[in-house]
């Protein structure tokens, strides 16, 4: 075997892809192989679109194992992950998501595949305490089952660790995906006779923009607190004109992405090569590919056994978006760094990068 | 007026009038007379341009042929066509209305409205209400008024009797003999041959697409035969 | 019973195209990679489904945008009641009523599955039936959403967008093979039989129907009733296959993807819904090694990513545009070979 | 008291952006008997227009609005003579799986050619500050987009009572061919249906625009199937169903968000579909279609 | 057989029907005629259960029908056809014709009927391909299929010239011969009517104003002003 292959059935159309993870890989892939590749094994991406159709993602995982891959990427849904593991497991592959925070792919139902972040509750819990931090004690969760336990569990796992500080949950308010009139949210918020210091949302953009706001408009000035769904560029925009709008805005998210980051860097030079990465999910992919290599490298050999064991196993696995990883407590997930990302005139300030201790255990 | 020469129609792959030559002269009444699918309503279809045709028609010496469905009318042509087509949806006074749709004297077409609502009253009565609910005896009034609406230089008529009650007949025959005196030129398509004949210059005997005899009316009532095949006139 | 024209013709017919199922499927098991028995696999879920559609779209004319759902509600039903006890403490811990604590086998799950998205239909569709034109579409519609949003909604039964795992994968190729011929032969034998050719006549013009005798409620009743049925067991197999269900495959993706298969091959054949699935299903995936930027004869074809999407909308419109009736019309398969007698 | 104030004015400007974008779609239903699946994605061209007028003309709302509306009204009536003149005469469900079919190209065509993600443009935000009316706070956007609708719909009404066009379009929906044979230009009957639908699109762009900051490929689905669904409850074809069926709709989707309780607020969208079903049940042909007797007439 | 009684049907302000009364024999052969508008297509559709009287009642066979719906007294052996073609046109002629026999008691095929009417090369035809006459030909075959008690006939001789519509008539004379069912006849040619039918009912602005045989019909003053015109007997 002269290629290392990754094959990636990932939604390139369809309501998720601006959450696709293939431009980072193919470009963090390109640049290893310019450096001559790995023990000189250059690494070939394999990438089809899924549309985000399960039936479709799995078939294109079976074409990719059949192709030779050591090693899959999916949409990060459990709905799509789990068969698509079991179809890996009969060939030694594992699969790594790099930005799945769900929490239920580490219930124990399949063992061969590897979310590149920590689950929510992690995010949650970075958030909140920042917000502790800030004098946060009244707080508005706006929660959907929309997006599993990322929109539905996270916002009441920021509000365990809120009332856990000594803050209140005031209210939980639903909301749909694809909102952009939050003003019935809003108005309730108004009605419950109390000064709201914080609203907390795992959701994505343009919605959270749109409820920035609109809260900000119906003059309501308390922290609005998300999680990765926040990291995009257009969150960014809404400050354009009036950067203030931004000042009492921050995320967990799953990487450090502000000017200064690896991540920015990354694009950049991604840029450079040709290849457009447009944002912080896509850039995540190059996780995927690093990790892979890095095992490769350590191991020695191109088994996808021997590199899920060895990834499994390792103390530090170094990946482009922070420092290092680890799998060898956590098993499935990583064990790494949860950023927090607040505004500054408008521009991206990291504000803390740790990995938070006193997270919920009920998950 | 209206000269036509070697008309072909087609529906699709079927050929329904296979090379026809008629005239019509101004200020006359020409009656096209023939059996169920002889072609006379393809053949009017073919002047008014919405079927596919082939051969020439010309209107005051201008060919019509590459123009389209709505330049005919407005150079004069107006059609009362077979099934009646009534604008189902629209009111009665709407149906007038959009009948003179291409007329600017707007004062002129209310006016004439109400002459029609005269003439048939039960249309009067009925003027606000839906097309579509008439009778069909009103329909085919309707039908005709509305054509009459738009001012037209020659009056295409396909089967103007169908359903109607024989008082009906008997006015809606008045009424085109009174159009033909007013110096209107008329193309009528008839069952009812021999009143038909009655109020008409000229006729031409369609069968199976082609024209099988013409003359003036006396002419034609007299040649029994031709007459009883073509359409059962004894 | 002596069979009419009409059925006789609708006997031949189905035996034809049975024929080509099963010779797919042989084709398949003999000459297909792995990869490709899959996609086959799922093309064959889809012409179930599309079938389903045909049964009451074809017959009565009146759009149907809810069928994933039902499909949704026939994979779940099975699913909940198949998925062994062990395996449901983990999935649903907290599902109410006992759900989690017992485990039926396959068969009698599919049988209770059928019984329950039947007695479903039968209740919606008392309502669904009594409508007309758009206003039955949307009725339709708000199905869909409604299953969907209760998909989502009770967690603790469905896991919304989660996975429902650990489903007993006992479905192969040849099962589904097997349950697409016996479904062809219920669908065009529901088209010829008295119901069906009332039915078309309803469609064709209700008041004349009427008129005739035609009792339109109930004959829609039944074909919307046995339209679900075969939804759930397109459901069944999906679930069956998979071993893992979702909230999101049951929703207005897939309503467009086997909707676009159902028109393009024509709504009011059989043979139409036939066609029109492994068309779409094997087009969709030349499509989709295109937009790869494949060499072919010499050439380097440019990568276009996102391809698929346009041209499933292109087909949709251009045979809108070119054959409003879908490929086969008013035609059946039979009625290609034979000329009329 | 002031909180059951300003729902009710939610529900109203969720009420008057449904009817805005429900009589796009029934201005051209009534015409050809289509029901434009696609309008949602003119509105999308519209949005994208502003990204365009944005980045690379001028920062001047006024302009970048002009150049949205003439988008917009250009994509409607040009979609017109590409897709939809080939299905002119067919019958509505053909033309309803003709528009999904424009609908999913044109939004992969964004996809393709523009970005799968939201790009923001902020030049609108000016349109949208707290107002105090009445000792209520509301957004001066509720109250453009409430008097934008009111004046749509009274120019809509006489437009269509008063003069020929406006009678052609009504009738053109059930006989074209007759229309034509009353001399009344069909070209212009169908572009000027679409161009009024565009202009519509365009209008009910600069709100969204105005309030969601960004467009995405699939900007258009969501608005577009409310506007279906409030027509097909107002009665479809029917221009003043379609604004009642708006506003009714603005109603019972603030009132399930507000009224339900939390525990059920997952099925907030299952509320407000069943309650647009039941609407269909007691009145299939939606509320203003009158109850009619047909007999053997057509 | 089939009784009418104190009928009433009004569409918002239009008064269509006003309190008719109607009896007929089984097996009787029934002309209605009357001016357009009058309100014959509406008496049909208010016995053949497409329109819901206003007022009164309707028995076939004394069983009361005033409510059921169009399908039932189909089933019960009320067939009609209608003065706007409604053959069903994506089927063919046979199973237009099945459509009636499955929904009604499921009679067999009407063989004789499809030879005298013409229709027997046509079977096998779809109905949309049929010309105008073989539609009408076919709406009448379609609903002797039901095996009616009586069979309504809107307007079947229009559009016809005189030797079909003499055909036609004898077309159904032989239905009436051999269907055993009464026909219920609207038209507006005279001569077809007069020569097919015992009695005719006229109907003037939604009331009966004459019932009797054709001669004296024909004959009554009030026929004559509303319906007939003042030169009626030359013509028609
Ligand atoms: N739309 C059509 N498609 C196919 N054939 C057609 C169409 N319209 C007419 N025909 C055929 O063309 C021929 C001529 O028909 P046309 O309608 O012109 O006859 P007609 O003389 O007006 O008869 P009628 O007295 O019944 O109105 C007939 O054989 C008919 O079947
Ligand atoms: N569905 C309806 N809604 C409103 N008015 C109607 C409806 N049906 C019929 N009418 C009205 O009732 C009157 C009687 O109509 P009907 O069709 O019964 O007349 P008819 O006697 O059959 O006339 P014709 O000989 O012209 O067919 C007409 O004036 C008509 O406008
Ligand atoms: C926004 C999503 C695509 C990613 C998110 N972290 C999840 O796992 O659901
Ligand atoms: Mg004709
Ligand atoms: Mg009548």
């Amino acid at each position: 075997q002269d290629t290392i292959k990754i094959g990636l059935g990932v939604p390139m159309t369809g309501d998720y892809a601006p959450y696709s993870e293939w431009q980072g890989a193919r470009c963090m892939a390109e640049m290893i192989n310019a450096d001559g590749g790995v023990d000189g094994k250059m690494i070939e991406i394999l990438v089809q679109d899924s549309g985000a159709d399960t039936q479709t993602a799995i078939s294109l995982a079976q074409k990719f194992l059949d192709e030779g891959a050591v090693m899959l990427g999916t949409i990060p849904f459990s709905d799509t992950m789990i068969p698509v593991a079991q179809i890996a497991q009969g060939y030694g592959v594992s699969i790594f998501q790099p930005q799945s925070t769900q929490v239920e792919m580490h219930a124990g139902i399949v063992d061969n595949f590897f979310t590149g972040v920590s689950p929510d509750p992690f995010t949650a819990t970075a958030a909140a305490n920042y917000a502790l931090e800030k004098g946060v004690k009244n707080v508005v969760l706006l929660a959907s089952d929309e997006g599993g336990s990322w929109s539905a569990k996270t916002p009441l796992w920021f509000g365990e660790v809120i009332e856990a500080g000594g803050g209140k949950v005031l209210s939980t308010l639903n909301f749909s995906f694809g909102t952009s009139d939050w003003s019935p949210q809003i108005a309730e918020m108004r009605a419950l006779g109390e000064e709201v210091d914080a609203v907390y949302i795992s959701s994505i953009m343009p919605d959270v923009g749109v409820l920035v706001r609109q809260l900000r408009s119906a003059g309501i000035d308390a922290w609005v607190v998300g999680s990765d769904g926040f990291d995009d560029p257009s969150l960014d925009a809404i400050g354009t004109d009036d950067p203030s709008i931004l000042d009492k805005v921050f995320f967990a998210t799953l990487a450090p992405s502000q000017a200064d980051s690896a991540v920015v860097q990354f694009m950049a030079d991604c840029k450079e090569m040709g290849i457009d990465v447009p944002g912080l999910f896509p850039a995540t992919g190059a996780d995927t590919v690093k990790a892979l290599a890095w095992a490769v490298e350590q191991s020695g050999s191109v088994d996808p056994e021997t590199i899920a064991q060895t990834i499994r196993d390792a103390d530090s696995i170094p990946v482009l978006t922070v420092d290092s990883i680890s799998f060898k407590e956590t098993r499935t997930y990583a064990q790494r760094t949860i950023p927090v990302i607040g505004f500054k005139d408008g521009k991206r300030v990291l504000i803390s990068n740790e990995i938070p201790e006193n997270v919920p255990a009920d998950w | 007026m209206l000269d036509i020469q070697n008309l072909r129609v087609s529906h699709g792959p079927i050929e329904a009038v296979h090379g026809i030559s008629l005239q019509v002269g101004a200020g006359k009444c020409v009656v096209l007379l023939g059996p169920n699918g002889a072609g006379k309503t393809s053949t009017i279809s073919a002047i008014c341009g919405v079927a596919q045709a082939s051969g020439s028609i010309m209107l005051e010496g201008a060919d019509l042929s590459g123009v389209s469905v709505e330049d005919r009318i407005q150079r004069g042509i107006a059609v009362s066509p077979e099934g009646r087509r009534i604008f189902s949806n629209l009111s009665v006074e709407a149906n007038l209305r959009l009948g003179g749709g291409i007329r600017t004297d707007r004062a002129e077409v209310q006016r004439d409205i109400e002459r029609w609502f005269d003439t048939f009253p039960i249309l009067g009565e009925r003027r606000n209400q839906p097309g579509g609910t008439l009778s069909g005896g009103e329909q085919q009034m309707l039908a005709i008024a509305r054509a009459l609406m738009s001012k037209p230089k020659i009056l295409l008529l396909d089967e103007p009797s169908l359903g109607l009650a024989p008082r009906i007949v008997a006015q809606v025959f008045d009424l085109i003999a009174q159009l033909r005196a007013d110096g209107m030129t008329i193309l009528l398509v008839e069952q009812n041959a021999r009143q038909a004949l009655k109020i008409s210059d000229y006729a031409y005997l369609l069968n199976n697409g082609r024209i099988q005899a013409e003359g003036t009316a006396e002419v034609l009532g007299g040649s029994k035969d031709m007459m009883a095949k073509l359409t059962g006139l004894v | 019973m002596t069979l009419t024209r009409g059925q006789k013709r609708g006997v031949l017919g189905a035996c034809m195209l049975a024929a080509i199922l099963i010779l797919i499927g042989v084709l398949a098991t003999f000459f297909a990679s792995k990869y490709q028995l899959r996609l086959i696999y799922s093309a064959y879920v889809n012409l179930i489904v599309v079938l389903g559609l045909q049964v009451f779209m074809g017959n009565s004319r009146l759009t149907n945008l809810s069928h994933s759902a039902f499909m949704g509600i026939g994979a779940y039903a099975a699913a909940i009641s198949v998925t062994p006890v062990a395996m449901k403490q983990i999935s649903l811990p907290d599902a109410p009523w006992g759900l989690n604590a017992f485990a039926l086998d396959p068969l009698t799950s599919a049988i209770v599955a059928l019984l329950i998205t039947g007695a479903i239909a039968f209740l919606v569709g008392i309502f669904i039936v009594r409508m007309t034109g758009t206003g039955a579409t949307i009725a339709t519609l708000a199905i869909l959403v409604i299953v969907h949003s209760i998909f989502l909604y009770r967690t603790d039964i469905f896991k919304g967008n989660q996975a429902f795992f650990g489903i007993p994968q006992v479905f192969s190729l040849t099962s589904i093979v097997i349950l697409a011929v016996v479904v062809v032969f219920i669908v065009r034998g529901f088209r010829e039989s008295p119901w069906g050719v009332m039915l078309r006549a309803s469609a064709d013009d209700e008041t004349g129907s009427a008129a005739m005798g035609v009792n339109v409620v109930r004959l829609r009743l039944i074909a919307w009733v046995l339209s679900g049925l075969i939804l759930a067991g397109a459901g069944i197999a999906y679930a069956y296959f998979l071993g893992t269900i979702s909230a999101r495959p049951f929703y207005f993706n897939h309503v467009f993807l086997t909707l676009a298969m159902l028109i393009f091959g024509g709504m009011r054949t059989v043979t139409g819904a036939v066609l029109g699935t492994f068309a779409i299903s094997f087009g969709l995936e030349v499509v989709r090694w295109l937009e790869t930027g494949p060499v072919i004869v010499g050439i380097d074809f440019p990568e276009v990513l996102g391809l698929s999407g346009v041209m499933l909308g292109l087909v949709i419109v251009l045979t809108m545009a070119l054959r409003p009736v879908g490929v086969m019309g008013d035609r059946e398969i039979e009625e290609l070979v034979l000329r009329d007698k | 008291m002031e909180y059951a104030a300003q729902q009710i004015i939610n529900a109203l400007s969720f009420g008057a952006e449904y009817a805005l974008l429900a009589l796009g779609l029934a201005i051209v239903f009534s015409v050809m008997g289509l029901v434009n699946f696609a309008h949602g994605e003119v509105i999308a061209v519209g949005g994208y227009t502003m990204v365009a007028f944005a980045a690379l003309v001028t920062a001047n709302p006024l302009i970048i609005v002009v150049g949205a509306v003439a988008a917009a009204a250009l994509t409607s009536v040009a979609l017109e003579r590409v897709a939809f003149r080939p299905v002119r005469y067919a019958d509505p469900t053909t033309g309803l799986l003709t528009a999904f079919g424009v609908s999913i190209v044109l939004q992969n065509l964004f996809l393709l050619f523009i970005s799968p993600r939201p790009i923001a443009v902020t030049s609108l935000y000016f349109l949208d500050v707290p107002v105090t009316l009445f000792g209520v706070q509301i957004s001066s956007l509720q109250i453009f987009e409430s008097i934008t609708t009111v004046v749509v719909i009274v120019g809509l009404v006489l437009f269509l009572q008063r003069t020929t066009l406006g009678l052609a379009m009504r009738a053109a929906s059930l006989d074209f061919e007759m229309v034509r044979l009353t001399g009344i230009r069909a070209n212009r009957v169908f572009a000027l249906a679409f161009l009024i639908s565009g202009l519509l699109a365009g209008l009910a762009c600069i709100f969204i625009m105005a309030r969601r900051g960004s467009v995405d490929p699939h900007f258009g689905f969501n608005p577009v199937l409310k506007a279906f669904v409030a027509c097909v409850v107002g009665g479809f074809g029917s221009l003043p169903g379609a604004v009642l069926g708006g506003f009714l709709l603005g109603a019972v989707e603030v009132s399930m968000l507000v009224l339900l309780p939390q525990e059920y607020g997952g099925l907030k969208d299952a509320f407000v579909f069943g309650i647009i079903a039941l609407v269909l049940v007691w009145r299939p042909d939606g509320i203003l279609s009158p109850a009619k007797e047909k007999g053997d007439k057509l | 057989m089939l009784e009418l009684n104190g009928i009433d049907k009004s569409f918002g302000g239009v008064h269509a029907v006003r309190n008719v009364s109607l009896t007929l024999a089984a097996g009787e052969v029934r002309g209605l005629i009357g001016p357009n508008g009058a309100g014959k297509s509406t008496l049909v559709n208010l016995i053949s259960g497409l329109l819901v009287p206003t007022a009164g009642t309707i028995t076939l066979e004394g069983q009361p029908i005033t409510r059921q719906s169009a399908h039932e007294r189909a089933r019960k052996g009320i067939a009609r056809t209608f003065q706007n073609l409604r053959v069903f046109p994506s089927l063919t002629v046979e199973q237009n014709i099945d459509v009636a026999r499955y929904a009604g008691r499921g009679a067999p095929l009407p063989e004789a009927a499809i030879d005298e009417f013409g229709l027997r090369r046509k079977l096998t035809q779809r109905a949309n391909a049929l010309s105008y006459g073989d539609q009408r030909r076919l709406e009448i075959v379609r609903g002797l299929a039901l095996r009616p008690k009586v069979l309504m006939l809107d307007e079947p001789a229009a559009g016809m010239n005189e030797e079909e519509t003499e055909a036609l008539g004898r077309a159904l004379t032989w239905v009436q011969r051999e269907a055993e069912c009464a026909l219920f006849v609207i038209d507006h040619d005279l001569k077809f009517i007069m020569n097919l039918c015992e009695r005719i009912t006229v109907l003037d602005m939604g009331a009966i104003i004459a019932e009797g045989t054709p001669e004296e019909v024909t004959k009554n003053p009030k026929v004559v002003t509303a319906y007939l015109g003042e030169d009626a007997g030359t013509d028609a």
